[in-house]
């Protein structure tokens, strides 16, 4: 048994059509096909609708590549697509042909051509793609540095010259910013969109990243990589802001700390409520009072008169003998009770670590108040 | 053996069988390569419906911003489960049953190497799937498929189960790859050289050898991860190195996405000639392109980590080869495109579905080079662009060929044709429904929307609420295949032997083929895609000398 | 099957001369690794991978015939190994 | 007894390359042992430089020098059952059979007592990278050495029943067995010198 012995319908040629013209009209239409692409790719790349208008100078230059690789990808895809549909509509078997089409097994100039031809364009793509990165990881001299800390599930930004700490991140406009940054638990992923940039932030080494906000502004800051329930609310924000602003704010956040720290204006609540803000908890918990409206935890609306009801359920496994030692336990040992229809394993179990003893106590104060 | 070999039977071996004749016969441990083939598609497709549904579940959660249809952890396990049913228990299982079936009879062989081991590799494959679905019971893998330590580290103990399970799984397709290498190099029919293979079984030496090599260092890092959550080793925690998990996990699973596109350009290098009446174009060239991706798939696993804390000037060689593994990619479409220009097209559902396929696929492969691309990379990294481009990969490219092979073969496997209304329903509701999930996903991921998150900023709404739609949509159009496939099994018209005029060897056979396959052994003069005109057959080829393969061929 | 069973006996003898000088190379080297690993004025490691190696490939082409079976065990032997130098290079950074 | 029949419905054709499908097959398998041992080197070594300082002191060279020896023995002991069983040996293959079973069962007797004095010194998988490393490593490469030993115990015990002889069938079938545990010699050869001496 062979191939050769299968049975094929073999029928007599249909009405002639003449070979040259046939095989001259195909010519023309893949040469058709070659221009379309040639054009539409073009124009692709040249208005590039999808990734435009970063604000960082660093994202220009990616906005720019990525033109680039619109075009091409373009083209290919015209190629591609023209030469199917083409085929379709042309190549349609007609209902009244049962016959095989002519036997073309290959040709040896075409096929070094498709091989060469895209090799070359990835080639130059990799040569280009590498200059633009060369271009947008330099550092700058006059770079001013910033401290990033993730964690499950909150940004922590801390400027090391005036000993600051803040949840977002205010950078001045036009200068290069490095960040410098490290996870205290999960990898997480430090993305601001609108600049194109994004570096892992590992808790086992430090990681860079680095870029110049082009225009004043807020922008998202985004976790990218899964960190966890929370993951989808770590979200922060970039405040671009002329140098002159930055400096005042700076300075006002500097004395703003000092005065914290000699105890003076703040309450205890009030101190709370910036570290409840600090640790993006309104990212999991419901709290009216500081705009919070997250879903994964516990409300913590009425926490101040809840938290006494519930050491007093008989389901209660805790250690707590009142209100406020049971909300500290549930920050800093979240696994003791379990709220009913919560997960445990949900909530971070470092925040004994992560939160100094002065800030937890100024939290629980606060959580308190709430009634 | 007395049985006679043109009739469909079922042999006793103790408590083992071989060959079937009723629907019982398929849930026994069974050594025919059919009859797995068989079980391997049937367990995929319930897996591919049982992720789907989750997939359903994701987009519904997803239809507006803000909803709260699922819990954010049960969201994550779901995501995390979906991607690893659909490429551990779909995917690659039914490709491996596809080859399974036909490549012992696409070689001229009786059976596959080791009947046994094949059987055992079903049943074990079906065991890591029931241990993933119980591991999903138990609260499971909530940090994606990719699993990133330390986080993996961290959720519950369905964490582990799911690691136990795709070591199963892994071992599984290790002994089934082994089995299709044996087969293919040492039981082809007589004269059938490796240049005169049908490409499935070229693409299938390339898959195997990806699984051989690539799988065990899955295995070798699930073990790690495995230790770390048991034992107490510090491999992947903060003290020791997260970042070796990444390497090692796509050191296999970069490879992985050839294992499961490459069994598809087999498929597709069979049906497009079949259906376009005339020869393969460019045998050769696609027959090595499908081993050098093979190769050089190994030496691009750390394009994934880019955005990494990995060593900078590591990612620069990344690049180069990611950039390079397009070109062979991009030989085969061009090959299949010269094969349908000129050609006498015929467009039955298996050829619509081999269509979309190429028209698919080639959008995948081009948002493959901007994610090649380091500076775009960083941008796009884990964000819905990634999701689309999978997507188009894998469902435009891997689904789509499934389903070229399965409406090419159902009519051998069962002896019946399908309906052909309901493939084309089935064909256009699935291109539709696919590019209207999908397609909105690479404008969602430039704009700045991450991945695996459950819920997302209000401007991406209007995308996310297309996507959704179209999944619904997607979703509905996989319903007239299941009722087209189970209702042909009956009603079918009856298929014949080779309903498409086919040359390749299966075709030679009744449908279904019978026990042994070849009731004697088959002889080959030339590679199977003699079609066109003039008409090669029973002329011996130009009398060129052909150069014996060494090894003995 | 594969193996013919042309002069098995005969084969064997000198094979088996051959396994016994294998045997002692490989106690030898062994020997000279303990040796050699607390010497500290000589490039140790690279000393003691050369053994290594040495060893390595008398098992792999002695003990398990590669050096006269089939050149198919090698190519799928060696194939790996092509794999696992990048591997290996990037893991530790 | 149970497992009689199956052996000889087995179609003896030609194959393709002339190589037997189960030898193929064998190496195939070790291709794949190739990686999975260097996935775990890979790791093993990533401990180590990230903690050069959690050095191998506490590792007893001697002792595993000879346990290094004994596994050479082994696998000069599997040839040597080999190269009887080409003879038509009976006798001297099962003495050299029984050789590699005792030979393997000492080595893991050594590597377990290497163990129990570790742990005992608070030595563990919990307590340095290093330790992570090595228990886990040298661990995968006991339970080799163990599945071996076992598969060794089968084929004697068939031996002794008379349903493994010096016949052509079986002769492949202790080759394949050979070339595992040879592979499982190779590995040690190369733990050996990262592990301990380096």
């Amino acid at each position: 048994m062979t191939y050769a012995s299968q049975p094929t319908p073999a029928s007599q040629p249909r009405a002639p059509e003449d070979p040259r013209a046939r095989a001259r009209s195909n010519r023309v239409a893949a040469l058709g096909i070659g221009v379309l692409a040639v054009v539409l790719g073009f124009l692709a790349g040249r208005f590039n609708p999808l990734l435009t208008g970063s604000t960082s100078s660093e994202g220009v230059k990616v906005d720019a590549l990525f033109s680039v690789l619109l075009g091409i990808g373009t083209a290919i895809f015209v190629v591609v697509q023209g030469g199917l549909l083409y085929s379709i509509i042309r190549f349609r078997q007609k209902s009244d042909d049962d016959d095989d089409a002519p036997a073309v097994r290959g040709n040896v100039g075409l096929e070094i051509l498709w091989t060469a031809i895209p090799a070359a364009i990835l080639t130059g793509l990799a040569v280009y793609s590498y200059a633009t990165l060369a271009n947008i990881e330099t550092p700058a001299p006059d770079a001013i540095t910033v401290q990033v800390t993730g964690r499950q599930f909150a940004w922590d930004f801390y400027y090391p010259d005036r000993d600051v700490h803040s949840p977002e991140l205010h950078v001045p406009l036009g200068l290069q910013v490095h960040l410098v940054m490290h996870s205290d638990d999960m990898i997480h992923a430090f993305w601001v969109p609108d600049f194109r940039v994004k570096k892992d932030v590992m808790p086992d080494r430090v990681t860079e990243v680095r870029f110049t906000a082009d225009k004043a502004g807020t922008y998202p800051i985004v976790c990218s990589r899964l960190c966890g329930v929370g993951h989808a609310f770590m979200r922060s924000n970039v405040v671009v802001q002329p140098e002159n602003i930055f400096a005042t704010w700076l300075y006002a956040q500097q004395t703003g700390a000092t005065v914290q720290a000699g105890g003076q204006p703040a309450t205890p609540a009030a101190a709370g409520k910036a570290v409840f803000e600090q640790n993006n908890c309104g990212a999991c918990h419901t709290l009216k009072d500081a705009n919070a409206a997250g879903k994964v935890g516990p409300d913590l609306n009425s926490i101040g008169t809840s938290a006494a009801k519930i050491i007093q359920d008989p389901g209660y496994k805790g250690k707590a003998t009142d209100a406020a030692s049971y909300i500290r336990e549930s920050i800093v040992e979240p696994n003791a009770y379990v709220v009913p229809n919560y997960p445990p394993n949900v909530m971070p179990q470092n925040f004994g670590q992560t939160i100094s003893a002065k800030d937890l106590d100024n939290l629980v104060q606060y959580l308190l108040s709430q009634k | 053996m007395t049985t006679s070999t043109t009739s469909v039977a079922v042999e006793r071996r103790g408590w083992m069988r071989h060959g079937a004749t009723s629907w019982r016969d398929y849930f026994t441990f069974n050594t025919d390569h059919k009859v797995i083939g068989v079980q391997y598609v049937v367990m995929a497709f319930t897996f591919f419906l049982i992720g789907g549904l989750m997939a359903e579940v994701i987009r519904a959660q997803l239809i507006k911003p803000g909803n709260t249809l699922v819990s954010p952890n049960l969201y994550n396990e779901l995501f995390s489960l979906h991607g690893t049913i659909m490429i551990f228990m779909w995917v690659i299982p039914v490709f491996t049953g596809l080859a399974n079936y036909i490549i012992p009879v696409h070689v001229g062989a009786n059976d596959m190497a080791f009947p046994k081991l094949n059987a055992f590799s079903f049943w074990l494959a079906l065991l890591g799937g029931i241990i993933m679905m119980v591991s999903f019971v138990t609260g499971g893998n909530a940090s994606g498929w990719s699993a990133y330590p330390p986080l993996s580290e961290q959720t519950g103990i369905g964490q582990t189960l799911w690691a136990v399970a795709l070591i199963l799984i892994g071992f599984s397709s290790i002994f089934a790859a082994i089995n299709l290498l044996v087969t293919i190099m040492n039981m082809r029919a007589r004269g059938m050289t490796l240049m005169r293979m049908p490409l499935f079984a070229w693409s299938m030496i390339a898959t195997s050898i990806i699984i051989l090599l690539g799988t065990p260092a899955l295995a070798g890092a699930l073990a790690l991860l495995i230790m770390d959550r048991v034992a107490g080793t510090q491999f992947f925690k903060a003290t020791g190195d997260p970042l070796m998990w990444q390497n090692l996990f796509w050191f296999y699973s970069h490879p992985a996405v050839y294992i499961m596109i490459l069994p598809g350009f087999g498929i597709i290098s069979e049906t497009v000639p079949v259906f376009s009446r005339k020869p393969i174009f460019g045998y050769k060239m696609i027959a090595f392109s499908s081993m050098a991706i093979a190769i050089f798939g190994f030496l691009v696993w750390a394009h994934h980590m880019f955005s990494s804390g990995m060593n900078p000037l590591l990612r620069i060689p990344f690049m180069i080869t990611s950039m390079i593994i397009a070109v062979p990619t991009g030989v085969k479409i061009f090959s299949w495109l010269a094969t349908l220009w000129g050609g006498h097209l015929r467009f039955t559902t298996s050829m619509l579905f081999t269509l979309g396929f190429i028209s698919m696929f080639v959008i995948g492969g081009i948002s493959g080079i901007f994610l090649a691309s380091i500076p775009i990379d960083i941008h796009v990294n884990d964000t819905y662009f990634v999701v689309a481009h999978l997507h188009y990969v894998l469902f435009g490219g891997s689904v789509m060929a499934i389903f070229a092979g399965l409406y090419f073969w159902y009519p051998k496997i069962t002896g019946r044709m399908l309906n052909e209304t309901w493939g084309k329903i089935h064909f256009w509701m699935t291109l539709i429904g696919f590019n209207i999930t999908f397609l909105p996903m690479h404008a969602l991921g430039l704009e700045g929307m991450p991945r695996r998150v459950v819920t997302y900023a209000p401007e991406f709404a209007l995308g996310n609420l297309i996507a959704s739609l179209g999944a619904f949509l997607l979703a509905a159009g996989t319903l007239p295949f299941v009722y087209n496939a189970v209702i042909s099994l009956v009603r079918g018209k009856v298929a014949g032997d080779n309903p498409w005029q086919s040359l390749t060897l299966e075709w030679t056979l009744s449908s279904p083929p019978p026990i042994h396959n070849f009731p004697e052994p088959p002889t080959v003069d030339s590679d199977p895609y003699g079609y066109g005109k003039p008409l090669v057959r029973r002329v011996p080829p130009a009398p060129r000398q052909e150069a014996p393969v060494p090894g003995g061929e | 099957m594969a193996m013919p069973s042309k002069s098995r006996a005969g084969a064997a003898k000198t094979r088996r001369s051959n396994y016994v000088l294998v045997f002692l190379s490989l106690g030898a080297l062994t020997a000279l690794e303990v040796l050699v690993s607390s010497m500290t004025n000589i490039p140790r490691v690279s000393f003691l991978l050369g053994m290594s190696f040495i060893k390595v490939m008398l098992v792999i082409l002695y003990f398990m015939h590669l050096r006269s079976d089939s050149r198919w065990f090698g190519l799928i032997f060696f194939l790996p190994f092509l794999l696992v130098i990048p591997l290996l290079t990037v893991l530790p950074h | 007894m149970s497992q009689t029949v199956i052996v000889h419905d087995e179609p003896r054709v030609a194959t393709t390359t002339g190589i037997d499908n189960r030898k193929l097959g064998m190496w195939l398998y070790l291709a794949t042992e190739v990686m999975l041992f260097s996935a775990l080197i890979g790791g093993f070594l990533t401990m180590r430089t990230r903690a050069p300082a959690d050095a191998n002191h506490v590792l007893n060279i001697p002792i595993t020098a000879f346990n290094t020896f004994v596994l050479i023995v082994s696998s000069t002991a599997v040839v040597m059952a080999l190269s009887a069983i080409e003879d038509g040996d009976r006798k001297r293959m099962l003495r050299w059979m029984v050789a590699t079973f005792v030979l393997g069962a000492t080595f893991l007797g050594i590597q377990i007592n290497e163990y129990r004095i570790l742990i005992g010194e608070k030595h563990l998988t919990t307590s340095s990278l290093f330790g992570s490393g090595f228990f886990t490593v040298t661990g995968f490469h006991g339970f080799h050495v163990f599945v071996g030993v076992c598969w060794l115990g089968v084929i004697i015990v068939q031996t002794l029943r008379n349903r493994f002889t010096t016949n052509e069938r079986d002769h492949m079938r202790f080759e394949i067995f050979g070339l595992y545990w040879h592979f499982v010699d190779v590995v040690w050869i190369v733990l050996f010198t990262i592990i301990y001496l380096i």
